[in-house]
């Protein structure tokens, strides 16, 4: 399937978008269904809008705890993380709300009926009066705040970037600890990361490892810990 | 017309910026309550004048009546504004409901990054900045009259209640644990 | 009130100078018979209203009743006095250091419209227009002399930390979304 980036307002649109295209109600069941879908777009958004990558971690993140709970439905998690695939149902359904109210205002846009104040100079009224208490130095604060202001404005960006990390740049290290390994776990992979950011990429690189059936995972019984092993050529 | 009102109207008039209701009490030194019982009246007769009064948070401007838009328009030979996008108008929808809002609430119920959507409607006069009355540094996010003059609402009543609007959308209950 | 007199007064209101009776007629698309039937209407209906109609040459404008002065005089005297709102105050530093500026300039940089600011302080003779040497038909805003006068500078670079300021202020892209 195959998602453009542009006609999603983020990652919500999408998962609703998704849910809606399959012609299924809000629930956990439907999101661990659109879950891998969601996976590939935020894929593709990497080259595309690296700027909304993160908001779209942040869901894929709560979509992977829904999904590994559907496949692996004794997996203990903690209370939060159960927590949290509930509150996706109901932020997702919150979100639902207010794009139907944006739809309203959408139409009252369309009527183009629009009303205008006075379009008057009011040269008849010019006088000069200034306040007493401005000074060069009042304003040349006030500028200085506008200053600092704008300066956040162009930092943004460069902050968002630094809190994703590149996923092809995890797939790659995964691959390579594999061959090197040959097997290993899905703990000792994320024993070292740093951020939670990273957790969850890593978790999209397994995933798309799958995918591709570079590796298979493996759970020996429930509860025990997730064995990562590589693929033998033609025996997927 | 009555005393009161003709000269609410005649304030408006030529004022150059939105009046706000404190301003008209100040001026006229009548009480609160008869500005605007006043205004509530000369609300009741914007269906079809050809100068409308426009209220929203305690602020009130004249405007031309929407209904009289094309002719307007081809008076001043302007363009209409422009459309608002789609990612402006969820903006827009969250800051008109939820309202006084700030960027964080409008992030989360959007899930993502809305820096340049509320940019994009301050600059175009749709919503307006006001420091949190729980914490000056905090700022919170409004509609402004200029989104009445945009959308053609003449009473802000007009608009549908929230609940009313989505009420087809059911939010489950919290499972109990 | 009926459709051809709501559209009169809707277009007399935009107007920013009188509108003669044939500029009505080609707008509109209605006979002079019945322009003139509704435009005597309506003067003959306002005599106590806030906004009234003045016909001089035929040319018609609207006014603010007379009878409500010393209300409109109290009004505009308190609006000229007020103290700066921190809104003006950016908007003139802004101005002050960036000169000569557009509207556009200025409501980029400081991230809201400005339209509002930017009058007041027109009328207080702080700031006036002067056509862009580049497009005759767009403004640009500067400070007034009068103004600089009043803050004793001479020249721009006399300006307290004129070029850091300056250099800091850049007006950012503006990314659509």
């Amino acid at each position: 399937m195959q998602v453009k980036t542009a006609q999603f307002e983020g990652p919500l649109d999408l998962l609703l978008q998704l849910i809606e295209d399959q012609q299924l109600d809000v629930s956990t069941l439907a999101l661990a269904h659109v879950t891998e879908q969601f996976l590939s777009h935020v894929k593709s958004l990497q080259e595309k809008n690296p700027l909304n990558l993160a908001d779209f971690l942040v869901i894929a993140a709560k979509l992977l705890v829904i999904k590994s709970k559907s496949l692996l439905p004794n997996l203990d998690l903690g209370i939060e993380d159960e927590e949290t695939a509930f509150d996706l149902t109901t932020q997702l359904l919150t979100y639902k709300k207010f794009k139907e109210a944006a739809k309203y205002l959408k139409n009252l846009d369309a009527r183009r009926k629009q009303s205008w104040g006075r379009e008057v100079d009011f040269t008849d009224r010019i006088t000069f009066y200034p306040d007493p208490d401005i000074t060069a130095t009042l304003l040349a604060q006030s500028l200085s705040r506008v200053a600092a202001e704008l300066k956040e404005i162009v930092r943004l960006p460069k902050e968002v970037m630094k809190e994703v990390v590149s996923i092809s740049d995890k797939i790659a290290h995964i691959q390579k600890l594999i061959s090197d390994k040959l097997e290993t776990s899905l703990s000792s992979l994320i024993k070292d990361t740093k951020s939670k950011t990273e957790v969850i990429v890593t978790f999209l690189a397994l995933l798309e490892l799958t995918k591709q059936r570079i590796v298979s995972l493996e759970q020996t019984e429930h509860f025990a810990d997730i064995v990562i092993k590589k693929t033998i050529h033609g025996q997927a | 017309m009555d005393k009161l009102k003709s000269q609410i109207l005649s304030i408006l008039f030529v004022a150059s910026k939105p009046v706000s209701l404190t301003e008209l009490q100040d001026v006229l030194e009548v009480t609160e309550e008869a500005i605007k019982q006043s205004v509530a009246e000369l609300i009741a007769g914007n269906q079809t004048a050809g100068i409308i009064i426009l209220a929203h948070n305690n602020k009130l401007q004249l405007a031309s009546n929407p209904d009289n838009s094309p002719a307007v328009k081809k008076f001043l030979s302007l363009e209409l504004r422009e459309k608002l996008t789609d990612a402006a108008l969820e903006t827009l929808a969250i800051v008109l409901y939820k309202q006084p809002i700030s960027k964080a609430e409008i992030e989360n119920i959007r899930g993502v990054n809305s820096q340049y959507s509320i940019r994009h409607l301050l600059i175009r006069g749709l919503i307006e900045k006001i420091p949190s009355p729980s914490d000056k540094r905090m700022q919170l996010y409004k509609t402004t009259l200029e989104f009445m003059q945009h959308l053609g609402i003449k009473d802000m009543k007009e608009l549908p209640d929230f609940e009313e609007l989505t009420k087809n959308i059911e939010i489950p209950q919290a499972p109990t644990s």
